[in-house]
C-alpha cells in the first residue's frame, strides 16, 4: 500500500484523473443547466454517443478536429431539442423519455458507425498543449498544464457555468423557472423558452463531452464508447447539489479514485481487480452519505409546467 | 379506491368519464388505445426511411417484424419469454413510481437476484425441486430487495438521491458478478477444459422452472409474473399499505400530517422494486439460461422502465405492454435476420418508438380534456 | 344596474400621468371588461361579465368560492384568454397573450397564492424578467436602491437581501406589491390580499392602497371580508356563479345586503351559547422549539385547554403559531418542556400516536398538508382512518364500508362535489376545507387544533365552519383555534391567548378581550405598560 | 415442434452464424465473419455458399430464437459463435437432426450427433508473444490490460506470462482489468498507468487494444502485442505481432464433414500446428532477427510438443 503514496504515483493519478474527469464535467455541467431549469434528462449518455460519433466521423473525413467538435455540438443540440420537444412541449414523463433518448442515441450512433465507418479506426485527436509558463512549472506543469484543449475547456466551463447561473439575468430566469415556474410566468418570463434553451445547452455540452472522448482522449469511436458515462454524469449532478463547483468536486472524486484503483491493481497485485474497480462507485455513494447533504433539488424538477394550475 | 385511478392513466380516466356521464365517451377510449398504436406506426415510418437508406425493403422488413413476432406460434412464444422479465421489472418500476421514487437500479437488482438464485440453487441442489424452486425464487427476491433497500435506506436516512445511488449500485453489482464468475462461481468444467468462460455451473434439472410449452423457452415464470401483476394491483389499490405508499408519492407533506412515516414507505417502495427486478433475474436463470452468465440482464432493467410506461404505470396495463414490447424486440430481431441489416437498427427503432409513445400520451390527455370541455359547455348552456 | 362612471368616454392615450393630475379628475376609466365568458371543464367560470375600474379608485370584487373572481382577473392579467368578450385599456381594445403583455399595459397582479420564488432574495424576485442595466449581468444593487425608495414612498419596508423563505407572510405580500409597483403598474389587482394578514398588517396595507389610489392608481380588491371591502373600496361588484349579480357604491350599501347578494340568502350571526368546561385535555408546559429561520421559534409556551372550551391563539403571523402547531402535530421536535394530551405525555409522540390518542388537526396549508389534490374525495376522507378496523382487515381495505362513510360525510358536511371519485383538485377551496373538517370532526376528537380554518373561505362556508366548530365545542372537545383573523377569534373563543415572538403574552377571558387590548399585546406591549 | 430441414444438393450450401458482438469488433465476432467471407470466396461466391448472420446477440434467448429460425429455414450449418450459447444449442439441435450445429468456443458436443464444437488454444500464441516481449523489453516491466480475466483472454495471458517467465524470470508483469468491455477511456488510462509504472511493452485482450495503442502512441517507444485478429492496421509502427485466429480451416472442415454425411460429434481446436492460429508479424515494425528466430523456435517447439505453453 505504501508505494501508492509516492510522488510519481500521485502525479500519475492526478494526470489520469484529470483526463478521466473531462467528459463527466462537460456532460454533468450541461445536465446541471437542464435540471436547474426543471428538466430531468436521463438521455445524456445517448447524446454523448451521438456527439462522440459525429465528432469522430467529421474529423475522420475532413481532417479538421474543430469541425468535428462543431459537429458534436450541433448534433448534441439537436438531440437536446428532441428531448425538450418530448418532455416540455409534449409533457412526457421525463424519467422515461430520457431512457428513450438514450436507446435512440445508442442505436443510431452504432448504426451510423457501422454503415459509414465500418470498423474501428483511430485518428490523431487533439494533442496535449503545454501552456506557456504554467506548463514549465516543476511538477504541477506536467500534471495540470500539459493536456489537450478540450481538457482545459472542461475545467474552464465550471466557473463559466457558475457565473451564468449565479450572476446573470439568464441564470436568474433559469433558477426561477426550475423552482417556481408559475412565479416566473406571472412576470412574463417564457418558461418554455427557458427550458428549451437549457435542455438544448445541456445537449450541446453532452455532445462536446462525447467529442472529448472520441477526438481527444481515446481518438477513436466504437459502439457504446461511453459505456454508461452519461448516467454517471447525471448522478454527479445530484452529487454536486446542482452547483457547478459541487459537480466539479464529484467529477474529480470519481475520476481520481478511478485512476487510483488502476495504480492499486499495478502496485498491489494481490488486490482483486474486480473489487478495485468498484471503488469509485462505492466511494462516491459513501462521500455523499457522510457529507451533510442539505441542498434540495429544484422544486419543479421533472414537473411539466401548466399555466393556471395550483 | 373501489375504482383505481392512476393519475397518468388516460385509459382509466376515460373509463371514469364514462361512469359519470352516459353516453360512454368512446372518443376518449379510442384516443387512449389508438394513439399509442399511431405513435408506434409513426416511429416505424421514420424507421422505414432508415431502412431505405440501408438499402433494405421496408415492406419486407416490417412484414418480417410483425410476422416474426405475432405471425407464428414460435414468435408469440418468444415474445412471451421476453415479456416475462420485462413485466417483473416493470412491476417494480411501477411501485417505485407510485411512491414518487425513480428506480434506475433495476439492472443491478436483476444481477443481484440472478447471483443469489444461482448460488442458492447450486448450494442446496440436494433439495427436491418442489422445495428448491420456491426457495430459490425467494432467495433471488430477497437479494434484489436488498439491492433496492440500500438506496432506499440512503435516501430515507441520509437524503442521498436515489438516481445517484441506483446508478452506482448497478456498476457495483456488475463488478460483483465479474468477480464471482471470474473465480468462485465459475463452472468447474470451464476450468477443467481450460476455456475459462465466465459462466456458472449449469443448474440441476430439478431446479429449473417447468416448461409451459415443451421444446420452447416459455416457462412457468410467465404465469408467476402475471399473478404478481394482479397482486401488485391489489396491493396498491386494495390494501392500506398500498394506499399509504401512493399517498407518500402524491404528497409527502400531507402524508406526514396524516401520520404516515414517509421515509419508511419510500424505502419500502425501493425495496419492493428491487425485489421484483431480482425476481426477473431469478426467472431468467431458472427458466431460460439454467446458469448465470455475463449479460444476464439483457438490458431488461431499462426496457422494463419502458414497458411500465407503455402500461401507463398501471400493474395490469403492464401485462399487455410487456408482451407488446417483448414482441417488438422479437420482431425486430427477425427483421434483422430477414433483411440482414445491422442489429443497431433495432435499438434505434425502439428508441424512436419510446419517444413517439411518451409524446403521444400528452396528445391523448389533451384531446380528452377538449372533449370534456365541449361536454361541459353544453351542460353549462343547459344548466 | 347603476354605475358611478361619469366619464365613460375614455381620455385617449392616458397612461400613468403625474399623480396630482389624475387625482383631481373624476373617474377616468382605466380598464373595461365587456361580456367576458370563460369556460373550464365542467364549469362556466365567467358567464358574460362586465367590469371596469377607474383611475384613482378601489373597486372591490366580491363572491363566494368558485364565483369566478380569480378567473376574471387572471384573464385581465393575460393568464388565460377569454372565450368571448373584450378587454379595453384606456378605451383601446387589447388582447393579452401572456402576463408580459399585461405588464406592458401597466397591469400588475398580487395573486391569491403568492407568486414568489422562495429560494431567491427579495431583490432577485423583483428583478426577475426585467432587463438589467448591465446585461447580461444582474444589477441587484441598482434594484435594491430603487426598491428602498419605493418602499419608503409606500411604507412597504422589506430587506432586499433577505430570502423569501425567511419572510413572514405579511412581508412576502409587501414584496408582491413592490414587484408590481417596480414595474410601473398603474392598475393593480389584489386577489384576496388580506386573507393572510393580521389586523395591523391589514391597516398597513390599506394605508398603502389609499396612497396608491391617491396617486391615480386603479386598484381591484378581492376579499371575502365585507367590512374590509366597505372600508377600502369606493365601488363593489358582486359575482355569483360567474354572473354579475350587482354593483353598488360602497357608501350606499350594508354588509347584510352584500352578504345576501353573494350567498343569495340571509346570513345569520353566530348563536354564542355558553357551554360548561371540563378538565384539562391538552396542556403545554414551557414548550421550546427551533424556528425555521435558525432562531428559537417557541420560547417556553405554557397553555392549558379544557374540555368544551375554545382557546383562541391570536398573534401577528410569524410569531411562532406555525411552530406551535407543528409541535402539537408531532412534526417539529420539542427541544424543552412537555406536551400532555389527556394527561398522557406526548411530547415526543409521532403524529400517528397523537391521532390515535384522539387529537384532530386542521393544518394551515390546507392544499399542501391537509389534502392530496390528485387523490379522490373518497381517498382524501380516509387519510387517517383507512387502516381503522371498520375499513381494513389484515391490511385489506373494505371499500364498500369506505364508500358508505364517505357518502355520508359528504352529505352531512354538504361538500359540493360531482362525485366521490372526483379528484380533490377540482373542488373549490371552500369545499376542500369542508372536506377536511368532515374528516377531522367525524372522528369525535378529544382535542382539535384548528389553524386558520377559514382563511380564503367565503362567508357562506365560513359561517358553516364556525357552526361546526361550536357544535364540536358543545360536544366537549377541547379546541385550540389558531387564527390571525381577530373577528374569528373573538367570535368563537372562550379564552384568548396572545402569542408574541414565541412566548405567550397573556391569556384573557373573552369578556376582557377587546380588539384594542389584543392589538397591543400582539404588538408585544404588556397590559401594564399600556397603563 | 421442429421442422425438417430441406437440403437441396443442387443449390448452394447454406451457413448461418449467430454472434454475440458486432461483426466489426476487431476481435472475436469479426474473426469469424471474415473467415466466412474467405470461405465463401474460396468456394466460389454466393452461388456455392449462402451465408447469413445475426450479430449483437448478447441476449441468449434471442440467439436461441435465431438458431431455431435459421434451422427452420433449412440452413445446413448453424454456427453458434459464443460460449454462452451452449444451452441453446442443446435445446435446438435435437429438433433439427438434419442440420449441423457448431458451438464455440468450447469443447463440449453434448454427445449429440449433429453438434460440432470448436475452440482456440490462445495460450499458444500467447506464449510466442511472451517470448518476443521478454527479449524486447528494456525496462523489464510489461503491462497487461483487459476488461475481465476470463475466457481466451485469460488463456492468452496465461500463455504469455509463461512465455515471458521461460525467457527471463526477472521481468515484472503488471496486470490491470477495467471490468468494462467498452470503457475505452478507462482502458487508455490503464495503459497510461502501466507506462507511467515503467512498462515499455503492452499486451492484453482484444478489447483493450485501441485504448492501449492510443496511450502508446502518445508516449512513443512503447510496443504492443495483439491477439485474436491482426491489429497492425491500428498502428503499424507499434504492433510487434498479433496472434490471429483463422477459422477458415475449421469452417471448411465442418462443411466437408457435413457434405460427407457426418453432421457433428467432433471438436476442432485452433492451434499453431493446424494453422488455425497464426502469428502475424507487424508490418511497420522491424523485428530484430534474433527475436524473430526465437519466436519461430517457440512456434516449432509448440507444434512438435516439446514446449508446453501452459505450465
Ligand atoms: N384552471 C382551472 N381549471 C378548471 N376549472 C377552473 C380553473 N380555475 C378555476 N376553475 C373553476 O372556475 C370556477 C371559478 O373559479 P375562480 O378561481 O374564479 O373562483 P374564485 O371566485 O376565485 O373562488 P375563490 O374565492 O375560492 O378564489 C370554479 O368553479 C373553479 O372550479
Ligand atoms: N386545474 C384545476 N381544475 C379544476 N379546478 C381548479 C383547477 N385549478 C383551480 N381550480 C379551482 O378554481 C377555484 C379557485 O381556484 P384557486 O386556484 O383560486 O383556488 P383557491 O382560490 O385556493 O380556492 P380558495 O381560495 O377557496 O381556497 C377553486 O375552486 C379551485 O379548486
Ligand atoms: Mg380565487
Ligand atoms: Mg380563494
Amino acid at each position: 500500500m505504501a508505494e501508492l503514496f509516492t510522488l510519481p504515483v500521485l502525479l500519475g493519478i492526478a494526470f489520469s484523473g484529470i483526463r478521466l474527469a473531462t467528459p463527466y464535467l462537460y456532460a454533468a455541467l450541461g445536465e446541471t443547466f437542464a435540471q436547474r431549469s426543471g428538466v430531468l434528462n436521463l438521455g445524456v449518455d445517448g447524446i454523448m454517443l451521438m456527439g462522440a460519433f459525429s465528432a469522430f466521423f467529421v474529423a475522420l473525413n475532413t481532417g479538421s478536429l474543430w469541425l468535428g467538435l462543431a459537429a458534436a455540438a450541433v448534433v448534441g443540440l439537436l438531440m437536446g431539442l428532441l428531448m425538450a420537444l418530448v418532455s416540455i412541449t409534449f409533457k412526457a414523463e421525463q424519467g422515461i423519455s430520457g431512457i428513450g433518448l438514450y436507446m435512440f442515441g445508442l442505436g443510431l450512433s452504432s448504426l451510423l458507425f457501422r454503415t459509414t465507418v465500418g470498423t474501428v479506426k483511430t485518428i490523431s485527436g487533439f494533442q496535449p498543449v503545454k501552456l506557456p509558463l504554467l506548463g514549465d512549472l516543476p511538477i504541477l506543469g506536467d500534471i495540470f498544464f500539459r493536456h489537450s484543449l478540450l481538457v482545459y475547456g472542461a475545467f474552464l466551463a465550471v466557473p463559466l457555468a457558475w457565473f451564468i447561473l449565479e450572476r446573470t439575468t439568464w441564470g436568474l430566469k433559469i433558477r426561477a423557472v426550475g423552482q417556481q415556474p408559475a412565479a416566473a410566468d406571472s412576470l412574463g418570463v417564457n418558461v418554455t423558452a427557458v427550458r428549451y434553451a437549457c435542455t438544448g445547452l445541456g445537449g450541446v455540452l453532452a455532445g462536446i463531452a462525447g467529442a472529448s472522448l472520441s477526438i481527444a482522449l481515446t481518438n477513436l469511436f466504437q459502439e457504446n464508447l461511453t459505456s454508461g458515462q452519461g448516467f454517471i454524469a447525471v448522478a454527479l449532478v445530484y452529487f454536486g447539489g446542482w452547483r457547478p463547483l459541487g459537480v466539479l468536486g464529484g467529477a474529480l472524486l470519481f475520476s481520481f479514485v478511478n485512476a487510483f484503483q488502476l495504480w492499486m491493481q499495478v502496485l498491489v497485485p494481490e488486490m482483486e481487480a474486480d473489487i478495485a474497480v468498484m471503488l469509485p462507485y462505492l466511494l462516491t455513494i459513501a462521500a455523499l452519505a457522510v457529507a451533510v447533504n442539505r441542498t434540495r433539488q429544484p422544486a419543479a424538477l421533472a414537473k411539466p409546467f401548466e399555466r393556471g394550475e395550483a | 379506491m373501489t375504482q383505481p385511478r392512476p393519475p397518468v392513466s388516460q385509459l382509466s380516466q376515460s373509463l371514469r368519464q364514462r361512469k359519470r356521464s352516459a353516453p360512454p365517451q368512446w372518443g376518449d377510449l379510442a384516443a387512449a388505445l389508438g394513439l399509442p398504436a399511431l405513435a408506434v406506426a409513426a416511429a416505424l415510418l421514420v424507421g422505414a426511411l432508415v431502412l431505405l437508406m440501408l438499402g433494405a425493403n421496408p415492406l419486407e422488413a416490417y412484414a418480417a417484424l410483425i410476422g416474426g413476432a405475432l405471425g407464428t406460434s414460435a414468435g408469440l412464444i418468444q415474445s412471451a419469454v421476453k415479456a416475462t422479465p420485462l413485466l417483473l421489472v416493470a412491476l417494480g418500476i411501477i411501485i417505485a413510481f407510485r411512491a414518487n421514487v425513480i428506480n434506475i437500479g433495476a439492472e443491478g437488482q436483476i444481477i443481484a437476484g440472478a447471483l443469489a438464485a444461482t448460488w442458492f440453487a447450486l448450494a442446496f441442489r440436494a433439495w427436491p425441486g418442489p422445495a428448491l424452486v420456491p426457495a430459490t425464487l425467494l432467495a433471488g427476491f430477497a437479494a434484489g430487495a436488498a439491492w433496492g433497500f440500500v438506496p432506499g435506506l440512503l435516501k430515507a436516512r441520509l437524503g442521498v438521491n436515489e438516481i445517484l445511488s441506483t446508478v452506482m449500485m448497478n456498476a457495483i453489482a456488475l463488478q460483483l458478478m465479474n468477480l464471482l464468475l471470474g473465480g468462485p462461481m465459475i463452472d468447474p468444467a470451464e476450468v477443467a477444459a481450460g476455456t475459462f468462460i465466465a459462466q456458472s455451473e449449469r443448474l440441476p434439472q430439478h431446479a429449473w422452472l417447468p416448461r409451459l410449452v415443451p421444446q420452447t423457452l416459455l416457462h412457468a415464470g410467465a404465469i408467476l409474473a402475471i399473478v404478481l401483476a394482479v397482486g401488485v394491483y391489489f396491493f396498491l389499490w386494495r390494501t392500506s399499505a398500498g394506499y399509504r405508499l401512493r399517498a407518500v408519492g402524491q404528497s409527502p407533506e400531507a402524508a406526514r400530517y396524516a401520520g404516515i412515516p414517509v421515509p419508511a414507505y419510500q424505502m419500502l417502495s425501493l425495496t419492493l422494486a428491487g425485489g421484483f427486478a431480482g425476481l426477473a433475474g431469478v426467472v431468467e436463470v431458472l427458466g431460460v439460461h439454467h446458469r448465470l452468465l455475463e449479460g444476464i440482464t439483457s438490458g431488461y432493467g431499462f426496457s422494463g422502465i419502458v414497458a411500465a410506461l407503455f402500461g401507463k404505470l398501471h400493474p395490469l396495463g403492464a401485462i399487455p405492454a410487456s408482451f407488446l414490447f417483448g414482441s417488438l424486440l422479437v420482431g425486430a430481431d427477425k427483421m434483422q435476420r430477414a433483411v440482414q441489416v445491422p442489429s443497431a437498427l433495432v435499438g434505434t427503432l425502439l428508441g424512436l418508438v419510446v419517444l413517439f409513445v411518451v409524446g403521444s400520451d400528452y396528445v391523448a390527455r389533451r384531446q380528452a380534456a377538449r372533449r370534456a370541455a365541449a361536454r361541459a359547455a353544453e351542460e353549462g348552456e343547459r344548466g | 344596474m347603476p354605475t358611478l362612471t361619469t366619464a365613460s368616454s375614455p381620455a385617449p392615450g392616458l397612461t400613468p400621468a403625474p399623480a396630482s393630475a389624475i387625482a383631481r379628475r373624476v373617474a377616468i376609466q382605466r380598464v373595461a371588461m365587456r361580456g367576458i365568458v370563460k369556460r373550464f371543464p365542467g364549469v362556466l367560470a365567467n358567464a358574460g361579465v362586465d367590469f371596469d375600474v377607474n383611475a384613482g379608485e378601489v373597486h372591490a370584487l366580491l363572491g363566494e368560492n368558485g364565483a369566478g373572481k380569480s378567473t376574471l382577473m387572471r384573464q385581465l392579467y393575460g393568464l388565460y384568454p377569454p372565450d368571448a368578450g373584450e378587454i379595453l385599456i384606456d378605451g383601446q381594445p387589447h388582447t393579452f397573450h401572456s402576463p408580459a403583455d399585461a405588464i406592458r399595459a401597466g397591469i400588475g397582479m398580487i395573486h391569491q397564492h403568492f407568486m414568489l420564488v422562495p429560494t431567491l432574495t427579495v431583490a432577485e424576485n423583483v428583478a426577475l424578467g426585467l432587463r438589467s442595466s448591465r446585461e447580461p449581468q444582474m444589477d441587484l444593487k441598482v434594484v435594491a436602491a430603487r426598491l428602498n425608495t419605493l418602499a419608503e414612498a409606500y411604507g412597504l419596508k422589506v430587506d432586499p437581501g433577505a430570502y423569501i423563505w425567511q419572510l413572514a407572510v405579511g412581508e412576502q405580500q409587501r414584496v408582491e406589491i413592490l414587484k408590481a409597483l417596480y414595474r410601473g403598474a398603474s392598475l393593480i389587482i389584489l386577489d384576496e390580499p388580506t386573507a393572510v394578514l393580521t389586523p395591523q398588517e391589514v391597516d398597513g396595507l390599506f394605508a398603502t392602497l389609499r396612497r396608491m389610489a391617491g396617486e391615480g392608481h386603479a386598484l381591484i380588491f378581492i376579499s371575502h371580508k365585507l367590512h374590509e371591502v366597505l372600508a377600502i373600496s369606493q365601488r363593489v361588484t358582486v359575482l355569483r356563479d360567474g354572473h354579475v349579480v350587482g354593483e353598488r357604491a360602497a357608501g350606499s350599501v350594508g354588509r347584510q345586503e352584500l352578504a345576501q347578494l353573494m350567498v343569495g340568502r340571509e346570513v345569520k350571526a353566530l348563536p354564542a351559547q355558553a357551554v360548561q368546561t371540563g378538565g384539562v385535555r391538552l396542556a403545554l408546559e414551557g414548550v421550546r422549539a427551533q424556528g425555521d429561520r435558525g432562531t428559537e421559534g417557541l420560547r417556553g409556551v405554557s397553555l392549558a385547554i379544557h374540555a368544551g372550551e375554545v382557546l383562541g391563539l391570536a398573534g401577528v403571523s410569524g410569531n411562532g403559531q406555525r411552530e406551535l402547531a407543528e409541535c402539537l402535530a408531532g412534526l417539529r421536535r420539542v427541544s424543552a418542556g412537555r406536551v400532555l394530551l389527556g394527561g398522557r405525555d406526548v411530547t415526543h409522540a409521532s403524529p400517528r400516536e397523537r391521532l390515535l390518542a384522539g387529537q384532530a388537526y386542521i393544518p394551515e396549508e390546507r392544499m399542501r398538508d391537509g389534502a392530496i389534490k390528485n387523490f379522490s374525495v373518497l381517498e382524501n376522507l380516509f387519510l387517517h382512518d383507512h387502516a381503522a378496523p371498520n375499513y381494513a382487515r389484515w391490511g385489506v381495505l373494505n371499500t364498500n364500508a369506505m364508500r358508505a362513510r364517505a357518502a355520508a360525510l359528504v352529505q352531512r358536511f354538504n361538500v359540493k362535489t360531482p362525485g366521490l371519485e372526483t379528484p380533490l383538485k377540482n373542488l373549490s377551496g371552500g369545499n376542500i376545507q369542508k372536506l377536511i373538517l368532515a374528516r377531522e370532526l367525524s372522528r369525535q376528537p378529544r382535542v382539535l387544533i384548528a389553524a386558520q380554518p377559514t382563511r380564503g373561505v367565503d362567508i357562506g362556508a365560513t359561517e358553516y365552519i364556525h357552526q361546526q366548530l361550536l357544535a364540536q365545542r358543545a360536544a366537549g372537545t377541547a379546541i385550540l383555534l389558531i387564527s390571525e383573523d381577530l373577528d374569528e377569534i373573538l367570535a368563537l373563543s372562550d379564552r384568548i391567548a396572545v402569542i408574541y415572538e414565541g412566548a405567550i403574552m397573556a391569556v384573557l377571558p373573552r369578556g376582557q378581550a377587546t380588539p384594542a387590548a389584543l392589538g397591543l399585546l400582539m404588538a408585544g406591549v404588556h397590559g401594564h405598560e399600556a397603563g | 415442434g421442429g421442422a425438417t430441414a430441406t437440403t437441396s444438393p443442387s443449390g448452394p450450401f447454406r451457413v448461418a452464424v449467430v454472434m454475440p458482438s458486432a461483426t466489426t469488433d476487431m476481435a472475436y465476432s469479426q474473426s469469424m465473419f471474415q473467415a466466412m467471407k474467405a470461405v465463401q470466396a474460396e468456394m466460389g461466391g454466393e452461388s456455392a455458399l449462402e451465408f447469413a448472420w445475426s450479430e449483437g446477440m448478447f441476449n441468449v434467448p434471442d440467439a436461441a430464437a435465431a438458431m431455431r429460425d435459421y434451422a427452420t429455414q433449412g440452413y445446413d450449418l448453424v454456427i453458434a459463435h459464443g460460449s454462452q450459447y451452449g444451452a441453446s444449442v442443446q435445446e435446438v439441435a435435437p429438433d433439427f437432426p438434419d442440420t449441423s450445429f457448431a458451438w464455440g468456443t468450447n469443447v463440449d458436443t453434448f454427445g449429440m450427433p449433429n453438434v460440432f464444437a470448436y475452440t482456440a488454444a490462445a495460450e499458444e500464441g500467447g506464449y510466442v508473444n511472451g517470448v518476443m516481449a521478454a527479449m524486447l523489453t528494456q525496462s523489464k516491466i510489461i503491462g497487461i490490460t483487459g476488461p475481465v480475466e476470463v475466457g481466451d483472454a485469460k488463456t492468452y495471458i496465461d500463455g504469455f506470462r509463461n512465455g515471458v517467465a521461460a525467457t527471463d524470470p526477472s521481468i515484472t508483469i503488471n496486470a490491470t482489468w477495467t471490468g468494462s468491455f467498452s470503457d475505452v477511456a478507462l482502458m487508455t488510462e490503464a495503459a497510461n498507468t502501466h507506462i507511467a509504472a515503467g512498462a515499455d511493452i503492452l499486451t492484453g485482450s482484444s478489447q483493450s487494444v485501441v485504448g492501449s495503442i492510443g496511450a502508446a502512441k502518445d508516449k512513443g517507444g512503447v510496443l504492443w502485442f495483439g491477439t485474436q485478429a491482426d491489429q497492425a492496421t491500428l498502428a503499424p509502427e507499434l504492433v510487434v505481432a498479433s496472434q490471429v485466429y483463422d477459422w477458415v480451416g475449421v469452417v471448411k472442415d465442418m462443411i466437408a464433414k457435413h457434405q460427407a454425411g457426418t453432421l457433428g460429434g467432433e471438436v476442432f481446436t485452433l492451434r499453431l500446428s493446424n494453422d488455425g492460429l497464426k502469428i502475424a508479424y507487424g508490418t511497420g515494425y522491424s523485428l530484430p532477427a534474433d527475436v524473430r528466430s526465437a519466436a519461430e523456435a517457440a512456434i516449432a517447439g509448440i507444434k512438435d510438443g516439446s514446449i508446453k505453453p501452459l505450465p
